[in-house]
């Protein structure tokens, strides 16, 4: 049941705004045999003019589908069955299609969580930009263009000519997410739904991301519904905050009394879970025994990526990785941070071999499996094992749940009812509810999708875990919880840890040594303390200043 | 919070989803209960029918449908037409089954090795689909009933051979753009074993289209084992069978449409109800498609 | 109606083979001859009623009027003087040489050689007579000779190789039509030779188009888009409908060829006479002519066309009686076995019989005979193979049990059918010819050495007729009828005439008109 | 891209040689051959057969027939047509442009009608329209093209005249209209069965994007639905529709062989099926290899395509 604090504030004042968007008594049913039967439950909230209102909320509490309904794009399987969603004098559930359309992109835009599947993988980036502009007749192709330049330069993409003509999966992570943001803010709509934006950014182009959206917010006077698990962010840009849990608000209000002064239990957990930087380094109880043989020593590893064709001129040569040379200890973390596009998941797929290096060695328990043949590192696979950064496009979208966890373990010869009871405990571990086990990825929140992939990794007891933006997807809690979760784990196994993240708070917790990444290169790698309180290079102390809401040492 | 009793070895098949959706599908059920009554009629059928199928009397050739106890009417020959297409019915649903799993085990296996292993091995198989192509279907047809010893076993591997390439070139350019997709590798990344990726991890998801293929693929195969025996490679007369039924009656078209028309709608309701099974599969694997 | 002055109109013939070979001379099949018959001549024609008359020749040469010697060697031929070739060319001796000795050159691809490998010393004697020996007496040269068309030696004879000449892609011919133009695949268009010396032509144009398939031919004849049938012309369940049809005149002919089922008498089964007489009694003849065949083909006991002069009349006729059939097997030893199959000393009384594949009446045919057999305890299975098969080695070695076939025995309207029935004419036993049965009768062999030798009409017929009796006795084939072809043409088409001698409806067409 | 090019290129050579060698050797091994249908002739003996055997070359080892061919093959030389002394390309050139007509057009409505079907069928997923769609694709599938042939012959033509009964054009009128009147009820009757088949694919590639995560995001772009389909959706469920589109290229050679018979169409299909019943083997040869050419150039033409429209595709 929806307590007090769920309803949106009665404003008696007959002065104040009309909203531009409300949501009334919003009920979304889940088909049978989810976790719950409604993915939300009557909830209820306004959307101001020119004001920034940030969701926030438990990883799978209803935040997209929330979203998705406002913008009329739920899935057939999900449907609305009570309440009602007013944008201006539109009632948006009982719109037909073509007044849709026309609000779409046009009134309102949104910008998906998961920005891989979320891009039509057969167009260009810019043509997908460009496109926008042109459903709602905008301009001319030429000024199409131009100004789907501009929007891949105001997303911090370097040599926006080049980025136009890319294709979707030639990006990183936060590239794409760069991309989706510039599609959303292409029309600069009065209304703009971002669905967790910047869980791929490090922390400057967040920084800059965030300030684009306030200029146009200020220029246009744009509302934003801001969906978001990052506390800074909210503190920094949220003029009302939602929090969501299991499908219902379970307090909203202004930033500043949401956050100064949470009312809800579970608003207070949430607040109290919010990591810090911490600066100081990670203890190790019983000094690890000083093993002679580091688990896996990186010299001079590169990658560079070559695509399109000299003959056109549309050739991109990019040095993802440019000799990356680093050792990694059992039972030790290190964190790899740095820019988006810096080639930090590239030197992770090049470490558990999904790609192979052009030079470099990779020595893992004293063996160089940079030369290995596929057939014969596969006896290997079990022993590393990585957390992809796009946890959907990751999980075959055939497969349930349990097929997806267990198909690992029984490849490898243990018994199926041994590898269920194992994906069973991991999927309660991760906080995922049992019946998870039957169903298909797609039927899962962000932060769910990625906790699978957290419990697919750790089906084995691997040596060396590349767990590559694991948590960003997660609400604050339930990232403490997984942080834990593998703090644990890594202190029963001593497995080795490489933690791609941009969240440098985190990174804080749980790192014994970070290493920073920019274009390919470790400009600075060392333990957190040196990193946060004491950073060498320049590209380090900018990254390290730029942390939303909080200063380091703080 | 459901929890599931860990006793159980394996979730049954039967409690899956997909088989769950598949019984919900309205039209994959009227496809199968089309196809079991054709198949029951066509197994008890002739010792029901008061007269057999090979029983000839001139004097009642071309009785039309209805006439007395021939339901169906009668052929050229006198004989029975409802006893001579039930039995028909055995041979033409056999083969074209057959054929049908034959191509499309053989088309949907080398598409996927071919597709996924790419380099030599791909180059290779897949030139030796060309090969196949290379041939124009009646010429390979001609050939290997020549060569082969006629049986309806040999009708069915000939049909299946030159009927697996369409398949084949289908699943491997869609194999070769999904074995780039990221779970994929993420199936690499959990050691699979190539086969195991390929068959268990990407095949799932070239499902749609092999299973139109397959469909095709049975009506192709019964008008060809027709045409096969036509040529004198398949079926020796008197034995029925629906496609040389149906060749047989070319001559009659104005005068006894019947002889006509009732294969054909026998072959058109088998062939709808495999459509409909395999509208009903693709639905019921394709996960995302609609509610649960 | 009358012939035009000056030819008008154009026939198109629909045709279910295609004519691929112009050169007359060349290799070549039936349908091939419509277009020759129209632009070639040869030097006799034979009548419908089996009459040679002068075409080329100026007389028939024979042994009364001293064309031909006393003891058939030495042969004389006297031609017209008044022929020229399509390009204005006179027609002469030298042409006739030049074509009797093409015929036998080794490199050349000729049709048959049969008679004309006997031919010694041809010789010109004036542009208008021409002579030759023959190496043995052999009176059915002359009806050979009525297929012999003559080419152009000024023409074909100045090409390096007769077989590639550009000739065999637009010939030159003396007959009544001249070459214009062929579409492959399609359609072959002639017109009409207005200096041709003899009768005709009367239309313009003649067109041969070729329908491949006979129910389409058929259509194509009902929706006007061709004038007259060829070969294969209507089929028989086709008939009643066709005789409804407006301003379309349908007629039955006589064909030649009787079908037969023919066997091979080195089988085991078929080596017993009594056997081969309880299967021919026990087919029910008049059901499958009347039901099956829809009363249009005629009972036969002989391999001699109807039309035939040396028909034999008297030969015992067939009547079907299953009783007969079991008595006969009865008395042979032939006893049920379980299965209700005879067999004797092991041997099953069973046999396959086979058929070109696709051809549905034969099929019926087939089925039904498998039936009425079954009743006499005799299984007869059926294993049918496309032309192509059945008609190659599996024919011409003798490798069938039993075959469905229509066969036309006679060349041209020659009685002489040592080819057929000759012992030394069968191919797997080392002989040269078709005797496919491997049917072996002394006296029949000495008969037909008897009868191609002999130039006289009556001691030849007896010959003939004897030779017709023997074999309905021995039974090689078991005779079943003869059919009636359904011709069809427009209504307005006059001068359509059958002949039974020749291979082609269009044999005649340079007598053909509209009828205005 | 040239390396794949060059790749291919002796993947090719290589497999015409081995089509050639196979298709030989299957001709020659097939019952009857070039002289069987003489056999039926009363006056060709035995001699007469051994005679055009050994002028036909027919007598020969083999391979050594093979090599014969192969090396005037490699000469530019396909041989001269064994029925009426043609050489083997004027043969093929002739038969070719009557079915490239028939085929170009069936198969541009064929592409033009399944693919609109099948995308009507698959957003309008168990409407009447797909319930129709389906069940008439089955019908096509299911009744012989003959029948189709005959049946419309029968009505558009006999009853209701609108159409010829057949035939590439009148003999005598060469109008360009006059073809055309010809072309339409055969290249309807050859297409149905295409129509059939791509609408069926075609819905279910539909079907297989439609729910993707991509459409969503063009959806709230505010594209137009037919934009989202047109774009979005079609765009990638044509893949498999080109290499489908890649096999039709041989199909030009056999393809139409019943539709030519029915509507007497002086075309490929009926070229080879007749040329292969008289064994006539310098043609069917000649069209092997024309066939295998067309074969490796329509799947060379679909992978380059495919690589083209789908990025995630290397070629090699
Ligand atoms: N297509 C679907 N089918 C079934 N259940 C679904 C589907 N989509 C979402 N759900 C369920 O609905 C609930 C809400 O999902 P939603 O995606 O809104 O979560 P969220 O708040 O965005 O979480 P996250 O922060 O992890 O993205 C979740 O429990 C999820 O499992
Ligand atoms: N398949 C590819 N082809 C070409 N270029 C690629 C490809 N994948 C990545 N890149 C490029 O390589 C660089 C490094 O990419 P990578 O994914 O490793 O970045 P990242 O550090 O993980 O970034 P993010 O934090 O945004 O995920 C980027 O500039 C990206 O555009
Ligand atoms: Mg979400
Ligand atoms: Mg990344």
């Amino acid at each position: 049941m929806p307590d007090q604090g769920a309803q949106p504030l009665q404003t008696a004042d007959p002065a104040a705004p009309q909203p531009v968007l409300s949501v009334r008594d919003l009920t979304v049913s889940l088909p049978d045999g989810m976790e719950r039967a409604h993915a939300v439950q009557g909830i209820s909230f306004d959307l101001l003019p020119g004001q920034i209102l940030c969701i926030i909320g438990e990883s799978g509490s209803g935040k997209s589908v929330t979203a998705h309904a406002v913008m009329g794009l739920l899935p057939p399987s999900i449907k609305v069955t009570e309440g009602a969603i007013r944008m201006g004098g539109t009632d948006i559930l009982a719109a037909g299609a073509e007044t849709l359309r026309d609000l779409r992109g046009r009134k309102m835009a949104m910008i998906f969580q998961d920005p891989l599947s979320a891009l039509n993988p057969l167009m260009t980036v810019g043509a997908q930009i460009a496109e926008v502009m042109m459903a709602h007749g905008v301009g001319t192709p030429g000024s199409r263009r131009a100004r789907a330049l501009e929007l891949l330069d105001e997303v911090g993409l370097p040599d926006p000519p080049l980025m136009y003509r890319q294709y979707p999966f030639r990006l990183s992570g936060g590239q794409r997410q760069r991309v989706m943001i510039a599609m959303a803010l292409a029309l600069e709509t009065s209304i703009l739904i971002a669905d967790e934006p910047t869980t791929a950014l490090d922390v400057t182009t967040q920084a800059q991301i965030l300030k684009l959206i306030r200029d146009i917010q200020a220029r246009k006077g744009m509302s934003v519904m801001f969906i978001t698990h990052d506390f800074g962010v909210v503190a920094e840009i949220a003029d009302s905050v939602v929090v969501m849990e299991k499908g219902h608000i379970v307090e909203q209000g202004s930033a500043d009394t949401v956050l100064r002064t949470p009312a809800h239990p579970y608003t207070k957990r949430l607040i109290a879970a919010v990591p810090h930087l911490t600066g100081t380094d990670r203890a190790h109880p019983a000094a690890a025994p000083a093993k002679a043989e580091p688990l896996l020593r990186v010299e001079g590893l590169v990658k560079t990526y070559r695509s399109g064709s000299k003959l056109l001129g549309t050739e991109r040569v990019v040095k993802a990785v440019d000799g990356v040379s680093f050792d990694l200890w059992p039972g030790r973390t290190l964190g790899v941070v740095g820019e988006s596009g810096s080639g930090k998941s590239s030197l992770g797929r090049l470490l558990v071999k999904l790609m192979d290096s052009d030079s470099g060695s990779i020595l893992f328990e004293g063996s160089d499996i940079a030369a290995l043949k596929e057939d014969r590192f596969r006896a290997l696979r079990p022993k590393i094992q990585m957390i992809f950064q796009d946890p959907f496009a990751s999980l075959n979208p055939r497969s349930t749940i349990g097929h997806i966890l267990t198909v690992g373990p029984v490849a490898h010869g243990v018994p199926y009812a041994k590898a269920r009871a194992s994906a069973q405990d991991l999927l309660t571990m991760v906080g995922l509810d049992a019946g998870a086990f039957g169903r298909y990825p797609h039927e899962f929140s962000g932060g769910q999708r990625q906790r699978v992939g957290i419990a697919r990794a750790l089906m084995f007891q691997p040596k060396l875990l590349v767990a590559d933006e694991a948590v960003s997807a997660l609400d604050v809690s339930i990232q403490a919880q997984i942080l834990e979760l593998l703090d644990k784990i890594q202190r029963e196994t001593g497995v080795g840890m490489i933690f791609i993240t941009h969240d440098l708070r985190v990174a804080s917790q749980i790192c014994d040594e970070i290493a920073v990444m920019q274009r390919g290169k470790i400009v600075e790698s060392g333990p957190p303390s040196q990193i946060f309180l004491n950073p060498h290079s320049a590209y380090t102390r900018e990254l390290v200043a730029a942390i939303p809401g909080e200063q380091p040492g703080s | 919070m459901s929890t599931i009793p860990l006793s159980e070895p394996r979730s049954r098949w039967w409690h899956s989803r997909a088989v769950r959706r598949f019984a919900r599908h309205r039209l994959a059920l009227i496809g199968v209960v089309m196809i079991t009554a054709l198949t029951l009629a066509c197994v008890a059928g002739p010792w029901l029918l008061p007269y057999d199928q090979l029983y000839i009397d001139l004097r009642a050739r071309f009785a039309p449908p209805m006439t007395g106890q021939h339901y169906l009417g009668t052929d050229p020959l006198g004989r029975d037409i409802a006893a001579r297409l039930l039995m028909a019915g055995r041979t033409s649903l056999l083969v074209g089954v057959c054929a049908m799993v034959l191509s499309t085990l053989l088309g949907a296996f080398v598409g996927v090795v071919a597709g996924y292993r790419g380099g030599w091995v791909g180059a290779s198989l897949m030139r030796m689909v060309d090969a196949f192509l290379a041939f124009p279907s009646i010429f390979l047809v001609l050939a290997l009933a020549a060569l082969l010893k006629p049986s309806p076993t040999m009708i069915t591997i000939i049909i299946a051979l030159t009927s697996w390439m369409e398949v084949a070139r289908i699943v491997e350019a869609e194999v070769r753009s999904l074995r780039e997709r990221e779970f994929v590798q993420a199936g690499r990344m959990l050691g699979l074993s190539r086969s195991h990726i390929m068959f268990r991890e990407i095949l799932p998801n070239a499902m749609g289209p092999i299973i139109v293929a397959a469909t095709l693929t049975v009506a192709r195969a019964i008008l060809l084992e027709a045409y096969v025996s036509f040529l004198g490679y398949g079926i020796q007369p008197p034995l029925p069978s629906w496609g040389n039924m149906l060749n047989g009656a070319q001559q009659y078209l104005a005068s006894a449409p019947w002889l006509a028309i009732v294969p054909g709608i026998t072959i058109t309701m088998a062939v709808t109800s495999f459509n409909f099974i395999g509208d009903g599969l693709r639905d019921a694997l394709d996960v995302r498609s609609g509610p649960g | 109606a009358t012939p035009p002055e000056t030819p008008t109109g154009r026939i198109i013939v629909g045709l279910s083979q295609e004519p691929t070979n112009f050169n007359p001379l060349m290799v070549k099949i039936e349908v091939d001859d419509g277009v020759h018959f129209s632009m070639f001549d040869a030097l006799f024609r034979v009548m419908p009623d089996g009459e040679i008359v002068p075409n080329l020749a100026s007389e028939v040469p024979s042994q009364a009027n001293g064309g031909i010697s006393e003891d058939g060697l030495e042969w004389r031929v006297k031609l017209r003087d008044d022929v020229t070739w399509h390009d204005g060319a006179p027609f002469t001796a030298e042409d006739v040489k030049y074509t009797l000795d093409l015929i036998v050159n080794p490199d050349f691809r000729s049709w048959r050689t049969a008679g004309h490998s006997l031919l010694r010393e041809v010789t010109v004697v004036s542009p208008t007579e021409v002579t030759w020996r023959m190496e043995k007496p052999f009176s059915p040269y002359l009806s050979f000779l009525t297929e012999t068309f003559m080419v152009p030696k000024h023409i074909l004879g100045a090409e390096a190789d007769p077989n590639t000449a550009a000739f065999n892609q637009a010939p030159v011919g003396t007959g009544a039509f001249k070459w214009d133009n062929r579409i492959a695949g399609d359609h072959i268009s002639l017109v009409a030779n207005p200096d041709y010396f003899g009768e005709g032509p009367y239309i313009e144009q003649l067109i041969f188009k070729y329908i491949p398939d006979v129910t389409v031919l058929y259509t194509q004849f009902k929706s006007g888009d061709v004038d007259l049938l060829g070969r294969m012309y209507i089929t028989p369940d086709n008939y009643a409908e066709a005789q409804t049809l407006a301003g379309k005149v349908i007629k039955l002919e006589p064909a030649t060829s009787v079908e037969t089922i023919y066997l091979n008498l080195e089988r085991p089964v078929f080596k017993e006479l009594a056997v081969r007489e309880a299967v021919y009694a026990a087919i029910d003849k008049a059901s499958i002519i009347d039901a099956l065949y829809y009363g249009l083909p005629d009972s036969v006991e002989t391999f001699m066309p109807r039309t035939s002069a040396y028909l034999h009349p008297d030969l015992p006729q067939h009547e079907f009686s299953l009783e007969r059939a079991n008595q006969l097997l009865d008395e042979a030893g032939w006893v049920p076995g379980s299965d209700g199959i005879r067999e004797k000393d092991g041997v099953r009384l069973s046999f396959v019989n086979s058929t070109t594949s696709g051809n549905h009446l034969r099929e019926q045919l087939q089925q039904f005979v498998q039936q009425t057999l079954r009743e006499a305890g005799i299984e007869m299975t059926i294993e049918n193979y496309p032309a192509a098969v059945i008609w190659g080695e599996f024919w011409t070695q003798s490798q069938f049990d039993s075959v469905v076939v229509g066969i036309t025995y006679l060349i041209g309207s020659d009685p002489d059918v040592t080819n057929r029935f000759h012992s030394g004419a069968i191919i797997a036993q080392g002989g040269r010819g078709s005797n496919n049965a491997q049917y072996k009768n002394a006296r029949v062999d000495e008969l037909l050495d008897e009868g191609s030798a002999s130039f006289d009409p009556e001691r030849r017929r007896e010959i003939y007729l004897e030779v017709q009796e023997l074999i309905r006795a021995d039974l090689p084939f078991l005779p079943l009828f003869s059919d009636n072809s359904i011709r069809a043409w427009k209504e307005g088409i006059e001068g359509v005439v059958h002949n039974g001698n020749t291979r082609t409806e269009t044999w005649n067409a340079g007598q053909w008109y509209w009828a205005s | 891209m040239l390396v794949f090019l060059l790749n291919r290129l002796w993947q090719s050579v290589i497999l015409l040689l081995i089509v050639s060698i196979i298709g030989f050797t299957i001709l020659n091994l097939m019952p009857g051959g070039p002289l069987a249908q003489f056999a039926l002739d009363p006056g060709m003996t035995q001699a007469d057969m051994d005679r055009l055997a050994e002028q036909m070359g027919l007598n020969r080892p083999l391979p050594v027939q093979y090599f014969d061919w192969l090396m005037r093959m490699l000469q530019g030389d396909w041989g001269t047509s064994f029925r009426d002394g043609v050489p083997v390309l004027d043969v093929i050139g002739r038969h070719l442009f009557a079915t490239l007509l028939l085929m170009g057009s069936s198969t541009v409505i064929a592409i033009a009608i399944g693919t609109w079907i099948g995308i009507r069928g698959a957003t309008h997923r168990y409407s009447m329209f797909d319930y129709s769609a389906t069940v008439g694709a089955m019908v096509a599938l299911s009744i012989p093209t003959f029948w189709f042939g005959l049946v419309g012959i029968y009505v558009f033509s006999l009853r209701l005249g609108w159409v010829p009964a057949g035939n590439m054009y009148t003999i005598g009128d060469g109008s360009v209209l006059n073809y055309l009147h010809h072309l339409i009820l055969p290249s309807i009757v050859l297409s149905l069965v295409n129509v059939a088949v791509w609408s069926r694919y075609m819905r279910s590639a539909t079907l297989d994007v439609i729910n993707q995560d991509f459409v969503k995001t063009a959806r709230a772009k505010g594209l137009t639905e037919r934009r989202v389909l047109m774009k979005h959706v079609v765009g990638n469920a044509l893949l498999p529709m080109i290499t489908l589109a890649g096999m039709q290229l041989p199909s030009i050679l056999g393809g139409a062989l019943v539709t030519e018979t029915v509507f007497t169409w002086p075309g490929m299909g009926r070229l080879f099926l007749d040329s292969l019943g008289y064994s006539d083997y310098p043609v069917v040869m000649g069209i092997l290899m024309f066939s295998a050419f067309l074969t490796v150039l329509g799947n060379l033409i679909a992978d380059v395509v495919i690589a083209m429209v789908d990025p995630r595709i290397r070629l090699g």
